[in-house]
């Protein structure tokens, strides 16, 4: 076979074979990995109708693999019926899946401004970080449509980093949070990742700076499993369970037909 | 004439350099302020630049369609969707409706589906690179086959050991050669980054005269 | 937007770009040209907008000293002009001295310093042999790897020294194929990303009728669609 | 920290002042050597060569003055090597940027490969490609531009994000032979596989001074890899003593 039709045959194949969880979904149990134990068991320990900041921050690229995270860490919030505030510090693609994810959760007995508040983007990555830790009210003046912030009661409980029980760090990079409220503030935190975020902010979970971290949509997957549903995050986990059997598979053929040109020669 | 042609900035990439690496090695205020500066002064710069990239996209695209060269009718669909989103965005804002159209309904779907595409060509890579040609490449293919098998949920359903050596893998043998690599390209881009700031090194000028 | 409008652009988007799989092809060019518009025109408005914030704005509030990046900035554009094109090497010296300064800081520190010491805090009295066994491992990797990288001593490979230079080639193999492993995953999940949006959402819908499209282009390639001119 | 840049400079200085003596042999690089062949098989097949620099995080800030800078130039080095084979052999040379400031720099550089050879005619500046910052809209842009000139040969030497994968697999689709050079160790696996030759890490560095015609760069080189013993040994005296319980991170700390 010419070597380009064999390279179309492959991306067809491909593409077929990850599609075919959708159209026959199976659910591979996963077994729940000791870093997202402690992330569940952390926001477990705090008691309800604490106020939490929940930090959405991805890339359009990135959001496969985080947006479930911080989609979780949102949906076991309202479960604790904590108080909380969406902040976007890196990207502002995200600010557009904070508010897809508040309309896809059920907010009954929450109120704008009373129990919930979406404050949107700020630029300025690490600098406004510390700035918010410090002073909430010098960085932010509006919430994401813009609303003046300074009447709504639940901002007026929130001065600086102090007043936030737990911070839920739904982005693939938590290292400027350890560093800016972290360490001066002592501040009780768990963190999404992505696949290459992973291994550097192990060694924050290892120091305990980090109460729990979640691996990449696989940690995602578990998290949902903790909460008893089965989102995006379990979605892309047997999206992948299948790319994997079919790289194995592909390289085990590619040697295949490695090995019989090989004889033929 | 040499002076401001050849001297001059060496001796600028020099001095920005030093301070830069000095603000790094001792802690003094001044240092520290001279050194934001002139990063910041370099994102303004970096920030100019993009309009000799436009002018450059400009300046072919507008060659081929006078010349009436095979696809011009495409280069006029590029300069009317630069000047089309430029004109938005500096006439209405970046929040314009048309400008989010343009963003979040064009350009951000590419942009995701250009990304997947990555798998679909790792795929057909994974199976030209993994071969058995020599023992180089069985280790290339063994520790891959382990990793994928740690990676996936699938493996530790076959075998619990298997998350295992795929781990050592990861964690023992990559961080090894990973660290190496790591190193060595670091102290040789020290001695690249110290024969251009003593002027050593001078390809970045472009001409020679 | 309409939804159903921004899903049916979204879809296109989606096929466009994979056609590019079978063949380049007049549809996939399009969107190539409209993609690349876009960006450089959205790479346009934001460096305004940052050249306004960052710059015009302090200046115009009474900082002097920010009149010195826009003149540098606007000196890089005697590129164009044919007598006094060196200018454009002053601004350009300002952005060599900050890379190469930035990037010996951070080689000189977060590399060559933390990996090796990194490398040694691996190990202390009495520790069980899993762990041993892997810090060997680590050690005798980037050790070799370096070794390997050798440039001035030992030109000649022969023998002993030919043999040597085996191992941390075999390390570098084992890192590669490691990685690239690792890769999977996270390409994996952005194409899954793309896959959850056709088969969770409306567009759905899209997937015969860009199957149809797909399979009149390949016919067409094939040269079982052309009418005979004649 | 301040001892171990003094030690590297020390290093350096020296070893430059003595290169002015004598010539200090390097070993040689397959993939340099692998230049010459493919630009060769270029003019063979009359297609075009294709240089890029890849995307050095364009987008966010980055280019020359980030700390992508030093790989961006030390690729640089390689296109002037690399424009002056093709004006030599009369191969087409297609060079294509994400970063707009290395743009004036690469037409200069090929510009002047021309002049040295004397062929100022052959020298197309419309070659010389800004393509876009955005990092997918780059290798759009390149996958499309690989079919259409049918490129022979592909040469990236700089520094890549994840588009490395989508150039190289592109180039391979369009039949090129490949030689690549990065320092990054995300995406040297990948270019790795795809690619027929490939500067690791240092060796892309140590480029620039092997093709240098002046002979004192070698003595950089000599410099480091006196350097590199000294960390060897380093390294494997501190693992014996450390596995003996000697805790010398400790006293390294200060």
């Amino acid at each position: 076979m010419e070597a380009s039709t064999l390279r179309k045959l492959i991306h067809l194949s491909f593409i077929v074979a990850l599609s075919l969880p959708f159209i026959f979904p199976i659910n591979i149990p996963i077994s729940v990995n000791k870093s997202t134990q402690d992330a569940y068991n952390t926001v477990e320990s705090i008691p309800e109708g604490s106020i939490a900041l929940i930090n959405f921050d991805f890339s359009t690229q990135s959001a496969p693999e985080v947006y479930p995270q911080a989609l979780a860490f949102l949906k076991h919030a309202i479960r604790r019926h904590f108080k909380f505030v969406i902040t976007t510090f890196e990207s502002p693609d995200a600010v557009l899946y904070a508010k897809q994810a508040l309309a896809s959760v059920d907010l009954t007995g929450y109120k704008y401004g009373k129990d919930y508040v979406h404050l949107g983007y700020f630029p300025g990555k690490e600098t406004s970080i510390s700035a918010f830790g410090r002073d909430v009210h010098g960085l932010v003046k509006t919430d994401a449509d813009g609303s003046s912030i300074v009447d709504m009661p639940l901002m007026q409980q929130i001065q600086s980093a102090k007043d936030i029980s737990i911070w839920l760090i739904g982005s693939y990079n938590s290292q400027p949070f350890i560093t800016q409220i972290y360490a001066p503030y002592n501040a009780i935190m768990i963190s999404a990742s992505d696949g290459s975020s992973y291994q550097s902010l192990y060694t924050y979970y290892q120091s305990k700076q980090l109460k729990g971290l979640l691996n990449g949509a696989r940690g995602g997957a578990e998290y949902e499993g903790l909460l008893g549903y089965a989102g995006q995050a379990k979605a892309i986990m047997n999206v992948q369970n299948f790319s994997h059997v079919f790289f194995i598979g592909a390289i085990v053929i590619g040697n295949i037909i490695y090995f019989r040109r090989g004889k033929k020669q | 004439m040499s002076l401001i042609r050849r001297d001059l900035p060496v001796w600028i990439a020099f001095l920005v350099g030093v301070i830069i690496l000095a603000d790094y090695v001792f802690t003094f205020p001044g240092l520290q302020v001279a050194s934001t500066t002139l990063t910041n002064w370099a994102v303004i710069v970096t920030a100019f630049s993009f309009g000799i990239g436009a002018l450059n996209i400009i300046q072919r695209q507008s060659k081929i369609i006078i010349r009436r060269d095979k696809y011009w009718i495409y280069s006029v669909v590029l300069i009317i969707i630069l000047f089309g989103t430029l004109g938005i965005g500096l006439v209405g804002s970046i929040n314009h409706p048309y400008y989010k159209i343009l963003f979040d309904n064009v350009m951000a779907p590419l942009n995701v589906t250009m990304s997947s595409m990555l798998a679909f060509f790792l795929a057909s890579a994974a199976f030209r690179v993994f071969r058995a040609k020599n023992f180089e490449s069985i280790l290339l293919l063994i520790a891959a086959v382990f990793v994928m098998l740690q990676n996936a949920p699938i493996g530790e359903l076959i075998w619990p050991g298997l998350p295992v050596i795929g781990d050592f893998f990861v964690t023992g043998f990559a961080a090894g050669g990973n660290r190496g690599i790591q190193i060595g390209a670091a102290i040789a881009s020290i001695g690249f980054g110290v024969r251009i700031l003593i002027g050593q090194e001078k390809r970045w000028f472009g001409r020679t005269e | 937007m309409n939804l159903t409008l921004a899903i049916l652009l979204e879809a296109a988007c989606t096929f466009a770009i994979w056609s590019y799989l079978y063949k380049e092809n007049p549809v996939y060019r399009l969107f190539e040209y409209v993609f690349i518009g876009i960006s450089v025109g959205h790479i346009l408005v934001m460096s305004i907008s940052s050249i306004n914030g960052s710059a015009i704005v302090p200046l115009l509030a009474g900082n002097v000293l920010y009149i010195i990046p826009i003149i540098l900035g606007f000196t890089l554009y005697f590129y164009f002009s044919r007598s006094f094109y060196y200018l454009y090497r002053i601004p350009m010296a300002l952005l060599v001295g900050t890379g190469v300064g930035l990037g010996i800081r951070g080689a000189a520190h977060s590399t060559i310093i933390n990996q090796t010491i990194a490398n040694i805090s691996l190990f202390k009295l009495g520790m069980d042999w899993l762990s041993l066994l892997k810090g060997l491992a680590i050690v005798v990797g980037s050790v070799s790897v370096l070794y390997y990288f050798i440039f001035t001593y030992y030109v000649e490979q022969k023998g002993v020294i030919k043999n040597a230079m085996r191992l941390p080639r075999y390390f570098i193999m084992l890192t590669f194929g490691a990685l690239l492993a690792n890769v999977v995953m996270v390409r994996t999940s952005y194409l899954s990303g793309r896959l959850i949006f056709l088969w969770t959402t409306d567009a759905i819908y899209t997937i015969p009728i860009a199957i149809a499209i797909f399979s009149i282009g390949i016919l067409y390639d094939k040269g079982f669609l052309h009418i005979k001119k004649k | 920290m301040l001892i171990t840049i003094l030690i590297l400079f020390a290093c350096f200085i020296f070893f430059l002042q003595r290169a002015k003596k004598s010539i200090i042999p390097v070993r040689r690089l397959a993939p340099i050597d692998a230049i010459e062949e493919g630009i060769g098989r270029a003019v063979e097949l009359g297609r075009p060569v294709h240089w890029t620099p890849g995307y050095g995080s364009a987008e966010h800030a980055g280019g020359v003055g980030s700390s992508s800078g030093l790989s961006l130039l030390s690729g640089m080095t390689i296109l002037a090597y690399v424009a002056k084979i093709c004006a030599r052999r009369g191969a087409e040379l297609i060079a294509t940027f994400a970063n707009p400031e290395l743009v004036p720099l690469a037409s200069e550089l090929i510009k002047d490969a021309y002049v040295s050879e004397n062929k100022l005619d052959e020298f197309k500046p419309e070659n010389i490609q800004f393509i876009s910052s955005r990092q997918y809209a780059f290798s759009t842009g390149l996958l499309g531009l690989f079919q259409r000139e049918r490129i022979a040969t592909n040469i990236m030497t700089g520094s890549f994000g994840a588009e490395a994968l989508i150039i190289a697999e592109g180039a391979q689709i369009a039949g090129a032979f490949q030689v690549a050079g990065s320092d990054g160790t995300t995406q040297l696996p990948v270019i790795f596989a795809v690619c027929d030759y490939t500067l690791i890490g240092e060796e892309f560095f140590a480029a620039a001074a092997y093709l240098s015609d002046d002979p004192t760069p070698r003595g950089a080189l000599r410099g480091q890899d006196l350097f590199k013993f000294g960390l060897i040994v380093f390294t494997i005296v501190g693992t014996i003593a450390m596995i003996l319980g000697f805790n010398i991170v400790n006293y390294i700390k200060m």
